[in-house]
């Protein structure tokens, strides 16, 4: 097997950047060989005081990547997260940046329960100054991660638990390579001219397996990959929709102040698409249940969106001017 | 205590666990599983000291807590293997059991946050007599809101009896890597009540538990019990493969050798017979409540979306009545 | 001057409720003599066990009022918000319920910075479970608290300061009366036919002040106050604002993930209104400077919200079609 | 250190402070005050025994820090008063002035959270032999941010010196009300190196300072300063009217009787009309600065949405230029 395009990402960041350093309740004995115990922190459990520290040696010319293992141990940082790492550049204004990526596994398959799995995108976008990757695939996940670390600001990457399971290589992959992927520029998954599905982080794959089912229904589905929820890529993604029509918006997260509400208004306002030719299909607001029975039915599946799409296209005696869509609560 | 019926509980836990593993080797529990094995002891010893009107809180590592507590081993086994059945009705799982009706307030699995919760309840029961019990590993210490607990439980005088379960471990690091105190260094220099104990000799567990909770429910001060420990068996298993060993083979070996089970029943002072008898009948029993929980179905999928408020409210329609199939 | 509504509700509650208790890290003396020290609990600067204390406190059959001074000091206690308080009762099926109410300064003519300035009301719209109240007066504040205190479950009340100063009772004013208030339900703080402005907290206020200014143009404004920013009342402001056609959805959040992204999106989808005569104003995604005069530029004005308006309707020869809305970035 | 020195430093402060709290009685001032009038020997005597390549970290109390770091007054106040030419070009405030060539990190306004960004700055600065300073007030130590920081800093062996001013209350709330433990018993449990000091006489202070930094530069040890003190007047002023006071008369006379520029002053032994000199001096700067400031327009208006990010993203239209005005 070969080794992980993040786990490369990593290494060749921290060989090329000797100011690099990473935190982590965890250090592999080979990194600190490596590196030095110095650059390859080990902390106890105490994520405040670790993001305040990545944040305080940002400021002083540092760069560190903070390994949170999980975004749902982020919440004990938050306030370094909003009110130190993303407003020191601003109080200062402009005397420092804040060169600070965090990384944190999201949900996928694990059935951890309600406080292990979170998945924050759209609640991390709106804060000013954060970018907010959210890969949705192992070079993705890479390349965005290759970016991040060479940016001058703080970078949150959400990183499904499925770009790591054993058989990450039989994912979907719609980038070529693990090269660096510029932030607030929606990819193209997959090309495709009849209707467009967006998905972001897991929905891009469930986005490419809907799509295959739908050529099955002689539909080309384009498939948008968001990238990055924050900065959003409005604009892309417009531009992409004008050419197909229908689409579909497809997140894992609830619609209640979701990313997606805000794009589908964009692409509304900005002429891309006619508002009964977009639809939507939404996690529901529910907190993650341990059992995967339970979770099944709160999370969007492939027959989810194929039939979301399926309503939207004028080949099915017009459609149901969105309503599978609008049928998903808040 | 009677150190027969001690004895007895930590073979459930350890035989109840031991299957629990071997579930997770065939993939059948939800999600990850941190077992208990090894320290037993400390559970045992200390809930069989706590009233059943006192409430008890845990973390993820809860199993052996909750079985201690009384909580039926069905519920435990359904809510872990995820069948109708479970205490929690399958949301909860593995790291998440509770029971309200036998005080078994529940789990956290964020480390050190039981802590808070658990000085929440021990302030709603102050004036009562009844101390509230809360569970944490050594590695919990390490986090703000353990101490925050810990000096407002000071302050206010709360009747809360903390037990730190310090087996050396934080996950895969070592603690005292990432430490400069141990766990009874440090809540000494906190100014708290505290006795440290081999958390692998249930009786000397109990004892203390005993001391403590009268303290607790006398006096209004927090106590502190830290019980020397070791897992049996790893951190966490994850998936179908049991994980590699992480830990130096002699230490392994060290604790080994200190299995509470035997000292257990060294002390008791039981004939081998009596031995075999209780883990042929605890064995019967858990593979029968085993057998029924893996024939039984999962839990009721019309369930997934309720008890996430009391009560729908006008502007939010329950969500999977709405999911469009 | 009379007493503040919300002192009175607050009084009332502590006196009708002995299960009631409050956390803080300030406590008057007269309410320690009324109501004991085991009541009115005086707390360390340590909000994270704070919250989580009134989260096991309310397991066991209490209800807590956190004061927790300001939103911005809330962040510090996101684990027991997020993963604690809207997770017990799911977490175990229903076996517990947590009725904890958080209280908190959001901003408003204060100009402390950016580490004390935050609204947060999309943000917190996000987490399954919670109630977000965001009062935009102080007999809605006094309505929304009151109906908090016998919830039974989690709400965080929003505050402006604005609700709190010395000359509150010159506020607008549209509730009658401080008695409690349902959520999930919007209400009108104007009734009006030609156009209607939408706003939530801060902006209720504005958008009364824009409607004085509409009527100059012979604009009949209603205004609708969301009063709840989770549960959105999507269904009754479409309703609302059916009746009236062009709407301005007013918010001093940037637009990234906002909830009147998600609102616009189900009036135009539910036919309340057209895309072309929906517009929003919103704030910039800049953290809040200290001083008053870089913030001006920041958040919303009167200006913005007539212009906004005036761009919508057809009485000037077909408006701009909610360009003006669109022109505030992300 | 020149006592003299130290004597017009806190007299520096003093009148800055009193000037300051002038102004807001005018609502002249941006947002709230934390004077640091009383306080003045602890800024004065520790930075004192800092070097100038040593970072200082503050809190919103920051001022006094801000001025015995070195700050010209004139950028400090007109941020304070909000007009073209702050530290912080206006976005910072009273709060938060920061000072990056000066070594003077700045200041955080969430209480604790400037002791873990200060161990960032001392992991950086480790092996360097320079030293961080970092200061806080007593009701902080509560925090658990707090103890992650100093345990983490005693394990990983930081040169952070933290500063205490304990000033025995947490805005209107007495300090002694909400802790079990005095600051200095509290750190001497954790197990840090810590000297107590009287934080009115600066000389007491500096000698103090000056033996924990040469640890800290020497050691791979964080120390802990902790100073008791006194504000002379209150813990902020909202607005335009001074606050009442909150605290017992006896223990406000007893404090003003000690004041530190008075105790600076003794010990000294400066003759009387040097006094009288150096405060006329320092006044007729400070005048000088108020004067320019207050004639001064407001920060510029264009600058509002500058330097939130590096540069604006594809995505990201910096906001302030799309506002449709
Ligand atoms: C706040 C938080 N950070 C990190 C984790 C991940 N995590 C789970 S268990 C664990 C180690 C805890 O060690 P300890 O407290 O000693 O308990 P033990 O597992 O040894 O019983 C970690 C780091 C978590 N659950 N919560
Ligand atoms: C996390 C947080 N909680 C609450 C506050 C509000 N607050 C500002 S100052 C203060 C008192 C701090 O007291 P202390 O640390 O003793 O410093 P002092 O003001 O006495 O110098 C409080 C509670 C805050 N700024 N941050
Ligand atoms: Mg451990
Ligand atoms: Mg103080």
């Amino acid at each position: 097997m070969s080794r992980h395009p993040v786990g490369t990402t990593v290494r060749t960041a921290l060989t090329e950047q000797p100011d690099l350093h990473m935190f982590c309740t965890y250090q592999q004995d080979d990194l600190i060989e490596l590196f030095g115990a110095d650059r390859m922190v080990r902390l106890p459990i105490a994520e405040n005081a670790m993001v305040g520290m990545a944040v305080g040696m940002a400021l002083v010319g540092r760069r560190v990547l903070v390994s949170i293992a999980r975004v749902a141990f982020l919440f004990t940082a938050f306030d370094p997260l909003i009110n130190q790492a993303t407003k020191w550049r601003y109080m200062s204004d402009g005397q420092y940046q804040v060169p600070l990526v965090i990384r944190g596994l999201t949900r996928g398959d694990e059935h951890l329960g309600a406080q292990h799995e979170h998945s924050a995108h759209s609640l991390l976008s709106q804060i000013p100054g954060l970018v907010v990757a959210v890969p949705g695939s192992p070079n993705s996940a890479a390349g965005l991660l290759a970016t991040a670390l060479t940016h001058p600001d703080p970078v949150v990457v959400l990183e499904s638990p499925r770009l790591y399971t054993p058989d990450w290589q039989q994912l979907p992959e719609p980038e070529p390579t693990p090269a660096p992927l510029p932030f607030g520029v929606a990819g193209r998954a997959l090309a495709g001219r009849d209707l467009t599905l967006v998905g972001i982080g897991n929905t891009v794959a469930l986005c490419l397996r809907a799509a295959r089912r739908l050529a099955d229904h002689g539909l080309r589905c384009q498939v948008v990959d968001l990238r990055t929820a924050a900065p959003l890529d409005r604009d892309g993604t417009a531009e992409l929709v004008a050419a197909t029509g229908p689409v579909v918006l497809v997140d894992e997260e609830p619609r209640r102040s979701s990313l997606m509400c805000d794009l589908g208004m964009h692409l509304v306002q900005a002429g891309a698409v006619e508002p009964d030719r977009l639809a939507f299909v939404f996690g529901a607001a529910v907190p993650a249940p341990a059992s995967p029975v339970l979770l099944a039915p709160l999370l969007p599946t492939v027959d989810d969106v194929v039939a979301a799409a399926l309503g939207l296209v004028p080949t099915r005696s017009g459609g149901d001017g969105g309503r599978a869509g609008r049928l998903r609560p808040a | 205590m009677q150190l027969t019926a001690a004895y007895r509980t930590m073979l459930r836990i350890r035989i109840l666990e031991e299957k629990i593993i071997d579930c997770a080797n065939r993939n059948l529990v939800v999600g990850f599983v941190h077992p208990y094995t090894g320290q037993e002891a400390i559970a045992a010893g200390v809930l069989a000291a706590r009233r059943p009107d006192e409430w008890v809180v845990s973390f993820y590592r809860c199993h052996g807590h909750a079985v201690a507590a009384g909580l039926p081993l069905d519920g435990i086994v359904r809510e872990v293997l995820g069948r109708e059945g479970g205490v929690c009705g399958g949301k909860g799982g593995s790291m998440h059991l509770a029971d309200r009706g036998r005080r078994f307030l529940g789990a956290s699995s964020i480390v050190g946050s039981q802590l808070s919760v658990a000085a929440g309840v021990a302030m709603a029961e102050r004036g009562t007599g009844r101390a509230t019990v809360v569970f944490c590993g050594d590695g919990a210490l390490g986090a703000g809101v353990s101490y925050e607990t810990l000096t407002i439980s000071a302050t206010l005088g709360l009747p809360l009896l903390l037990v730190c379960e310090d087996n050396g471990w934080q996950d895969q690091t070592r603690s005292e890597l990432v430490r400069h105190r141990t766990p009874a260094q440090l809540v000494d220099g906190l100014g708290l009540d505290h006795v440290e104990v081999d958390g692998n000799d249930v009786a000397a567990v109990h004892r203390a538990a005993e001391t403590l909770l009268t303290r607790c429910r006398r006096e209004r001060r927090p106590q502190v019990l830290v019980a020397r420990t070791y897992l049996r068996h790893y951190h966490a298993q994850v998936g179908g493969a049991r994980p590699p060993e992480y830990r130096p083979a002699e230490e392994v070996a060290y604790w080994r050798a200190r299995d509470p089970l035997d000292i257990a029943a060294a002390a008791a002072d039981v004939p081998d017979p009596w031995l075999a008898e209780a883990r042929a009948e605890i064995e019967r029993e858990v593979d029968q409540v085993f057998a029924a929980a893996l024939a039984a179905p999962p839990p009721d999928v019309a369930t997934a979306a309720t008890n996430v408020t009391a009560a729908p409210l006008p502007a939010a329609v329950p969500a999977v009545t709405a999911v469009a199939r």
